[in-house]
């Protein structure tokens, strides 16, 4: 499994690559100028001129991927457009955990409740159960996320104020875990539905796969109540394809951060990025999507390694 | 002339008899057969047909024009005036909505086309010729698929100003590795399936195995990603326009008006106002959805109930 | 909100606290005034904007959450009060020459930096200094190319020579806060824009001291006790930042933000939160108007008649009831009834769609086969442009584009990303017929920057607008330094330029400020919405 | 020799696209103790329904034992519930499926899954039950059966697999072993080490088994009695020696007759001409009238009985009724 | 040249029969490879050898069965014949060309037509999508034969009576019919071109006994008919033995015994043989004597790693210690015997 492992790892070496030349050409493709939105319209010619020269903005393309790359290797992500002097490492640093702690939690909260349903649903194949969950699941997938989102915060904090508003923690107060819980309950609980619709689909499937395999009726010749069959035999066998589409999920997941953090003010690489994006701040742009398609190419690894972890098939 | 040793054949003209052939079923009968047991993937096709319907004859069943500003009867409440209520310019939701449904679908449709016509030739390839140009473009397809869509369809939107063209060409753009990596996996079970082999065997040319025997059997699934691709366009949409990003306005689209209405003044006064083209959306996205999941069982020959 | 300057207000993008000047500033000051004794100290101002700041130093910043909070910070040499008059900060006095050339400050004796530093003239040499330097990489260097050198006569005594009389001047070291040289004297003025100073410890001489940057949260400053001007009663403010408006006006209604500045759409929204007690708002005129803009090199817009009848086309009522809930006066020329030098007796061409038709076809515009008007042949057809990134100018568009076409005129609307509208509309691309936009004028109310012909080619004049009386006013009134003088005199351009109509002037904004009740103090308005902070305090 | 199972007129339908599929058409037969009789039949023909059946685990929704007794010492298995059912499966009734690749759980290991099944029915300590299992696995041929018990299934081949379903299914002595098509899948030689298994096992254990395969070759190799099936009815129950020496219905005859054989020369198959019914269509009279060469005007018409021959032979066909006979 | 014409015997084929000539496919040193990727860097750390050294010829006219258990590569063989597997190395020469490194445009005038193979799925082996009609018309039209429709839907409508299908059946698709029709319908496919060698690749192991039959009939029926000749790879040695006149016995990628099928079946020489002969179950009938079993150890290797030597040391029943390290060749030990066994040398 090691070198399985370590396969793995050397495969996302040159998608991380890819990663970096795409985000990069993105950028380039750009046609105005990223000194147009912070410049004062009334600076001085030269002084445009010397400050485009500082940041490197005339040199040649390949140069200045080079020059990027380097620097992204070393940990050095360059420095704000828009907030000069600060190193865009700094922003993101302070921003990521943020988005990793609510994309554990919601996915968490995801997988917790879509896979029990998943299962249920299976189980009770062309019942009324099944048609209710694949009926809300569907629904799940059909609402944009943004308004479920905005009806929640309506209704639970500002008319009933059940919960905060938004961000990560009242401000000002000393930190304590239940107002970390208190602020993170309706983002991440809004980050899963998006995502636990299409989990329930897929765990559905997958279990309806599994217990049409021959080893279930292995198991049910032989005696076993059903619910150990479903759970002894059937679940794990289930959950193994999950585990891919939990890695192919994540893209859709990061993502929906992007939305997420905008609406309860989560300050996040999510946030980060909207407000990058609209202010044109192309250092920091590329950061994040090279940042986000890493985490998803991370992500997947962990999906792979766990796969070996509870696939005994895969062992080289 | 006689063949040769035609009498022993003599002896089987039951062979064909009607109770050995099952009734004479085209493939598209029994997929349809299989398809209408699916209630939800018929409610879904109904529903479809309506909406699309109505895009299509817009101008025709819209009460007014949609661009009319009545600006007095702005958020007018749903009634004899306004059938669903005025927009916060004062314009008839319900004509906005017709027309809005033209452009979401366009958009759907049109990017839709766009990525399944790029996935398709790009998993194709790598598909039936397999070896290095498909591991380059799959490693390609694996890099793309890495970056969270929204935050590529943000990036490029910004980049080249959401306008109509832009974000179909957009969605088309990032759309098709799906596809792609569907296709891939259709020819490359196909590729060696025996009755592709036969093809080869018999000399038939590589480009008419692929349109002609890979293609049309791969077509199922493409439908079905298509189908589902089209919910998943008009949610993006949806998406883009709450950061300002998708359809500008004036062009009605279902997603900019619920956009319009992202205002808590809106919202607890003029509930109708977000109701109805969030509604629309919801509508549309799960008839997608229940269609497509309807055409996946039809097109699987393993669901024969 | 000294740095309204010019152009920080190119970028009233969206909804951004505007100011106001009108006549109830004295009595809220008196009001003040007399709470005082009974005023507890302390408490928390949570302060909620939709942008967050960059950096925190004037050379650097051009955005407005950035200039806010150097406001509170650092101090400049003047500030203005709440009716744009220039008021000693750091400077006790000035006087300028007869020339109109050297001006002389003195400057505040015992004032402290943050660190327990003295302050001194050596800080201001060396900060109005850093724009002059040739290395200096930095937006904000124009304004200081009035100045010939800066020289220190003592430890509080400062001199500026200036190379020709300004009058605006005074507003410029409003503007421009003194920075800490025993800090920032040492660094290579090149290297002076990415100083962690900038964003991790600014020191400044402000009521308020930089405690805590939360990277896409909240900036925390905490009261600073030996302000020269007394300790502020407020113990902190944390500014914070919010992503979109709508959460902002979730959190005021739920009191997770005290102080915020609404925008016009948002109006009602806030009153509704005002009459169940939750906020308080103050509305007034903020310093800023908001016009359709005509590209004169364009031959349609070349006649002055067809652009009156393009404003007679227009219901400007009809805006600023329907989109801004009201939350408007309707413009007929440029200025701001917040400014002083606010001329009310312009030329007007009011709402009259019939007059239109009748001006247009006077002009040789006719109604063609499909009702569009024409002229030798050619259609009356135009791109209106205006920036997807504020939501009212695209519904103005939408309006706009509506009622012209009542009068056979065709527009198509082109919505562009905020920095491509800027590309796109200013030097040296001039590429648009007709925009929605609107400028926000300085704490001085000098027009030269809008329609004098020298800022055609390089300034903001992107109407490309010239008239030769125009140019001559405006030339002569930065060299005024009698405001009754000057207020005339920009009155008299002001109506030349109403009655030229190179824009279609549509409203003057009015800005709001929705503050927690039991928050004392703030009140909107157009010249300096946080003047006195350090007075406020929360029951 | 008494029986240890008796089923009687059993049918199981099925609901396929709004039709009823008879798959199992009204059988009666029985198996003696320690008794191996083969289910002999071409696909389709109800040959593996008929074990799930007796197993309790038809399909459902969509498939439904209507009708008939399936008697185990004694016991009427349609009667009990589930919950007794099981305590019947595995324990008293043991099967082993064709598929051995597919029929293991690939996630755990060959211990996991004996030992799950030891302690289930057998109660036994874990301790105890692992030691059993490592039995069994010696029994069925490992060499190293402690080392197995940590493989999983996936390193297996084919044969192995198989033999520890054997084991699986012999672990609890079961009374009745049910073999579907238990070395289709297996190639030639590995089939030969399974069917002495399987020889070997029966007669120690004397545990009664039901063989249901399609090839004749195996039945003669392991089969006592044999019952042949088709389109969901039996159409000749024989002793092995009768079937092959002296077959009577013309369904078996033909089934023999067009199997090559391996012992010599023949120098052209015999053939049943046409197809196997496709399950679900409607076939009035002789089901198998279509294809039979001595069908008369009655097959086309009349459904023919059971006839019972003798104690251990029966037929269904006009051609051994008396009252042909007679005309 | 009209259809019926195509349907009959080729003349020169005919007089060809009358002179002992040229085997019509010659097969020398064929070996398929597949590299085994494994390791970090997924390096080529070994080969499969799927088929291993193998040589015979086959005859015009005769059925040539290749029978072994799964995995000894016979259908890698097969194959690797009409080049749908590209040999490694070794030649194959048809009717005289050597095709083993000819481009598929050279290969589709020659063998393209000239062998056509018949598959064992008769599910997978047709195009659902495609009606009878259309799959047998496709090549006709992609060799320019019978130019004009009419003239080939005759030649279609001839070759479904031909296989036993009613020429109504034209327009039904794979999924209406039986089993046994489908493998009646790969073989009118595989006869559509006229070919002369026919490689059948377990064309008959999916079938049920009774329908068995029929296309083994059918298959024998063709053979004299249009004189083909035959590759017949198998599993099953009693099918092998019905329909063939020569047998080669495949294990692990390797040719270990080719005899004519009278000698093989009663007297096989090479262990694997017997233990393969012996092994088979079959129906007992009175007279008929049990013939003793072998019943071989263990199970076959996997063919990534081969045994070394004989590579049926491992299970051999009578190795010796030399087995291990050298390899048998095939000899000729008895006329028209070949056998790779070391007892023999």
């Amino acid at each position: 499994m090691a070198s399985y492992i370590v396969r793995r790892i050397l495969y996302a070496i040159p998608l991380l690559f890819l990663i970096t030349i795409i985000s990069f050409g993105m950028m380039k493709m750009a046609p105005g100028d990223p000194t147009a939105l912070m410049m004062d319209p009334m600076i001085k010619k030269e002084n445009l001129v010397a400050y485009q020269e500082a940041y490197g903005l005339n040199d040649n393309v390949l140069v200045q991927y080079v020059r990027w790359l380097g620097n992204m290797v070393q940990g050095n992500f360059g420095e704000s457009l828009i907030r000069q002097g600060v190193p865009i490492s700094d922003l993101i640093t302070a921003r990521l955990p943020n988005t990793l702690l609510l994309m554990l939690v919601s996915s968490f909260i995801a997988f917790l409740i879509s896979i029990p349903l998943g299962v249920i649903s299976a189980t009770k194949r062309n019942s009324l159960t099944d048609y209710s969950i694949t009926f809300v699941s569907f629904l799940g997938i059909a609402t944009p996320n943004f308004w479920i989102g905005l009806v929640l915060i309506m209704v639970f904090s500002v008319n009933l104020g059940w919960f905060p508003t938004g961000g990560v923690s009242t401000l000002g107060e000393p930190f304590s875990i239940w107002d970390r819980i208190h602020h993170l309950i309706l983002p991440a609980l809004v980050l899963a539905t998006a995502d636990m619709a299409g989990l329930t689909r897929y765990s559905r499937s997958s279990m309806l796969d599994v217990l049409r395999q021959d080893y279930i009726r292995t198991a049910k010749a032989n005696g076993f109540k059903n619910s150990t069959v479903i759970f002894k035999h059937g679940f794990r066998n289930g959950l193994i394809p999950i585990i891919t589409i939990l890695g192919l999920m994540l893209p859709s997941f990061i993502g929906g951060s992007v939305i997420i953090e905008s609406i309860f003010a989560w300050p996040g690489i999510g946030l980060l990025f909207v407000e990058a994006a609209f202010q044109r701040d192309y250092p920091v742009i590329m950061a994040v999507v090279v940042i986000a398609a890493t985490l998803v190419v991370v992500g997947n690894l962990l999906a792979d390694i766990l796969y070996a972890v509870f696939d005994p098939r895969i062992e080289y | 002339m006689t063949l040769p040793n035609q009498v022993e054949f003599t002896n089987r003209p039951t062979l064909l008899e009607d109770h050995q052939l099952q009734p004479h079923d085209s493939i598209w009968r029994v997929m349809l057969r299989k398809y209408m047991s699916n209630k939800l993937a018929v409610i879904g096709a109904i529903l479809l047909f309506i909406i699309i319907g109505s895009a299509l004859f817009a101008p025709w069943l819209a009460p007014q024009d949609p661009s009319k500003q009545v600006l007095l009867d702005k958020l007018s409440p749903p009634g004899d005036k306004y059938i669903l209520g005025a927009d916060n310019l004062g314009r008839d939701t319900l004509s906005r909505l017709l027309y809005g449904a033209r452009v979401s679908l366009l958009v759907g449709f049109a990017s839709v086309a766009g990525s399944i016509f790029i996935g398709t030739v790009i998993g194709a390839v790598a598909g039936y010729y397999g070896g290095k140009l498909d591991a380059v473009l799959m490693r390609f397809v694996d890099a793309v698929i890495s970056f969270p869509s929204l935050f590529l369809l943000i990036t490029l939107v910004t980049i080249f100003e959401p306008s109509l063209m832009t974000l179909i060409a957009v969605f088309a753009i990032f759309g098709w590795t799906g596809t792609a990596r569907l296709v891939r996996g259709e020819f490359l079970s196909l590729r060696s399936a025996e009755f592709v082999l036969a093809a080869r065997t018999l000399g038939i040319r590589n480009s008419r195995i692929i349109f002609s025997h890979i293609l049309s059997n791969a077509m199922g699934p493409i439908i079905v990603s298509a189908t589902l691709g089209i919910g998943g366009v008009i949610l993006a949409e949806a998406a883009l326009s709450y950061l300002g990003l998708g359809i500008q306005p004036p062009i009605p689209s279902w997603g900019n008006m619920l956009q319009s209405a992202q205002n808590p003044q809106v919202m607890l006064g003029a509930w109708w106002y977000p109701l109805f083209p969030g509604f629309m959306i919801l509508i549309t996205v799960l008839a997608f959805n229940f269609v497509g999941d309807g055409l996946r069982d039809a097109f699987d020959p393993k669901i024969n109930d | 909100m000294k740095k309204r300057f010019l152009l920080a207000v190119v970028l009233i993008m969206t909804l951004i606290i505007a100011a106001c000047s009108d006549g109830t500033a004295n009595e809220v000051e008196k009001n003040q005034g007399d709470k005082k004794e009974e005023a507890k100290s302390g408490g928390r101002l949570l302060l909620g904007t939709t942008a967050a700041p960059t950096l925190f130093n004037p050379y650097y910043s051009t955005d407005t959450s950035s200039s806010t909070i150097e406001g509170f910070i650092f101090s400049g040499l003047v500030t203005v009060d709440t009716d744009f008059n220039p008021e000693g900060d750091l400077a006790e006095s000035w006087e300028f020459s007869d020339d109109g050339l050297t001006w002389t400050f003195k400057l505040r004796e015992n004032v402290k930096w943050h660190d327990g530093e003295d302050f001194t003239a050596d800080d201001v040499v060396f900060s109005y200094n850093i724009p002059l330097h040739e290395d200096y990489i930095g937006p904000r260097g124009l304004p200081f190319e009035i100045i010939e050198e800066v020289n220190k006569v003592d430890d509080y005594t400062v001199e500026i020579i200036l190379s020709e009389p300004y009058a605006p001047f005074i507003t410029i070291t409003a503007q421009f806060e003194i920075l800490p040289e025993h800090i920032l004297g040492d660094v290579p003025i090149a290297d002076l824009g990415k100083q962690a100073f900038n964003t991790k410890e600014p020191i400044g001489t402000g009521p308020f001291k930089f405690t805590e940057w939360k990277e896409g949260e909240y900036i925390q400053l905490d009261a600073f006790e030996d302000y020269f001007k007394g300790k502020p009663k407020l113990e902190s403010i944390i500014y914070k930042i919010v992503p979109d408006t709508n959460t902002l006006m979730a959190q005021l209604q739920v009191g997770d933000i005290n102080l915020a500045g609404i925008s016009p759409q948002y109006i009602e929204t806030a009153k509704k939160l005002e009459e169940q007690g939750k906020v308080e708002v103050s509305t007034g005129d903020s310093n800023a108007f908001e016009y359709i803009g005509y590209n004169l090199r364009n031959d349609l817009f070349k006649d002055k008649e067809v652009r009156q009848a393009l404003t007679h086309a227009i219901d400007k009522d009809a805006i600023v009831q329907a989109i801004l809930d009201g939350a408007g006066t309707v413009a007929h020329g440029p200025g701001s009834p917040a400014n002083w030098a606010f001329n009310p007796d312009m030329p007007e061409f009011e709402y009259n769609p019939e007059l239109a038709k009748k001006k247009l076809e006077e002009a040789g515009w006719t109604p063609g086969a499909d009702g569009v008007l024409e002229k030798d042949g050619k259609k009356f057809e135009f791109v209106l442009k205006t920036t997807s990134a504020n939501e009212i100018r695209q519904q103005i568009a939408e309006v706009v584009q509506q009622q012209w076409s009542e009068i056979g005129v065709k527009v198509s609307i082109e919505l562009l990303e905020w920095s491509a509208y800027v590309e796109q509309t200013s030097p040296p691309l001039w590429n648009f017929d007709a925009i929605v936009a609107g400028w926000s004028i300085g704490s001085d109310p000098d027009p030269t920057w809008f329609w004098h012909t020298s800022e055609i080619e390089n300034g903001l004049n992107y109407n490309g607008f010239s008239n030769a009386r125009v140019d001559e006013l405006l030339s002569k009134n930065t060299q005024i330094s009698d405001l009754e003088e000057r207020k005339r005199i920009i009155a008299e351009a002001d109506a030349i330029v109403a009655e030229e109509q190179p824009n279609t002037f549509l409203y003057y904004v009015q800005g709001s400020l929705a503050k927690s009740p039991t928050l004392h103090g703030p009140e909107f308005n157009a010249a300096n919405t946080y003047y006195k902070i350090h007075e406020w305090y929360f029951d | 020799m008494s029986n240890l199972l008796e089923i009687k007129n059993l049918r199981t339908h099925f609901v396929k696209n709004k039709r009823i599929i008879r798959a199992v058409d009204g059988i009666d037969f029985q198996i003696g103790k320690g008794e191996t009789i083969a289910l002999v039949g071409e696909s389709g023909c109800g040959k593996s329904m008929t074990s799930l059946s007796i197993m309790g685990l038809v399909p459902s929704p969509g498939g439904k034992i209507v009708e008939g007794e399936i008697i185990l010492d004694g016991v009427n298995l349609l009667d009990l519930t589930e919950k007794e059912m099981y305590g019947v499966r595995g324990k008293d009734i043991a099967m082993i499926f064709q598929e051995p690749m597919t029929s293991l759980n690939p996630v755990l290991t060959i211990g996991d899954q004996l030992t799950s099944v030891i302690i289930h029915h057998l109660k036994l300590s874990k301790k105890e039950a692992n030691l059993r299992a490592i039995e069994m696995l010696e029994l069925v041929g490992f060499s190293d059966p402690t080392k197995m018990m940590k493989n999983y299934p996936h390193r297996l081949s084919g044969g192995m697999r198989q033999r520890v379903m054997i084991a699986m299914a012999m672990s609890c002595n079961p009374k009745l072993l049910i073999a579907d098509e238990p070395t289709t899948a297996l190639d030639v030689t590995i089939q030969a080490q399974v069917l002495e298994l399987m020889k070997e096992l029966s007669k120690r254990f004397s545990t009664s088994i039901l063989l249901i395969t399609h090839d004749l070759g195996v039945v003669s190799e392991l089969a006592e009695r044999v019952v042949v099936m088709y389109a969901g009815q039996i159409v000749e129950i024989a002793t092995i020696e009768d079937l092959f020496d002296d077959p009577l219905h013309p369904y078996t005859i033909g089934l023999i007759n067009s199997v090559p054989s391996i012992e010599g020369e023949i120098k052209r198959l015999q053939s049943i001409e046409g197809n196997v019914p496709a399950p679900g269509s409607i076939i009035q009279g002789c089901k198998f009238a279509a294809r039979c060469s001595h069908a008369f005007d009655r097959c086309w018409i009349e459904e023919p009985d059971l006839l019972l021959m003798d104690d251990s032979r029966a037929v269904r066909c006009f051609l051994y009724d008396d009252e042909e006979a007679n005309v | 040249m009209n259809s019926t014409q195509l349907l009959q015997p080729m003349e020169q084929t005919e007089s060809a029969n009358k002179i002992p000539v040229e085997p019509i496919l010659k097969v020398k040193n064929l070996k398929v490879h597949f590299p085994v990727k494994a390791g970090i860097m997924q390096r080529t750390t070994g080969y499969v050898k799927a088929v291993d050294d193998i040589s015979f010829h086959v005859k015009r006219g005769e059925t040539l069965g290749i029978v072994g258990e799964s995995g000894c590569g016979k259908s890698t063989m097969g194959r690797s014949l009409i080049r749908l597997n590209e040999p490694t190395e070794g030649s194959i020469i048809f009717n005289g060309n050597d095709i083993t490194a000819m481009s598929e445009k050279e290969l589709r005038p020659l063998i393209r037509r000239k062998i056509q193979m018949v598959f064992q799925d008769p599910y997978a082996s047709l195009n659902p999508r495609k009606s009878l009609g259309n799959t047998l018309n496709e090549p006709l039209r992609a060799h320019n034969l019978h130019g004009n429709q009419r003239e080939r839907d005759e030649r279609i409508k001839e070759l479904l009576n031909v296989v036993g299908l009613h020429s109504s059946s034209m327009n039904h698709y794979p999924h209406e019919f039986s089993g046994g029709q489908r493998q009646r319908i790969g073989i009118a496919r595989a006869l559509v071109l006229n070919p002369d060698l026919i490689i059948a690749d377990e064309a008959v192991s999916a079938l049920d006994v009774s329908i068995q039959a029929q296309i083994i009939n059918l298959l024998e029926d063709l053979q004299e008919q249009f004189d083909l000749t035959y590759i017949f790879i198998s599993h099953d040695l009693s099918v092998v033995r019905h329909i063939a006149d020569r047998v080669g016995v495949m294990y692990l990628g390797k040719l270990v015994e080719l005899a004519d099928k009278a000698e093989l079946y009663v007297e096989p020489l090479h262990p694997y043989t017997k233990a393969l002969l012996s092994a088979v179950p079959s129906i007992r009938s009175k007279g008929a004597q049990t013939r003793e079993r072998i019943v071989l150890k263990g199970d076959i290797p996997s063919s990534i790693n081969q045994p070394s030597g004989c590579v049926f040391h491992t299970r051999c029943p009578v190795r010796m210690e030399h087995c291990k390290v050298a390899i048998p060749t095939l000899k000729e030990v008895k006329p028209g015997h070949f056998v790779a066994c070391h007892l023999y040398d």
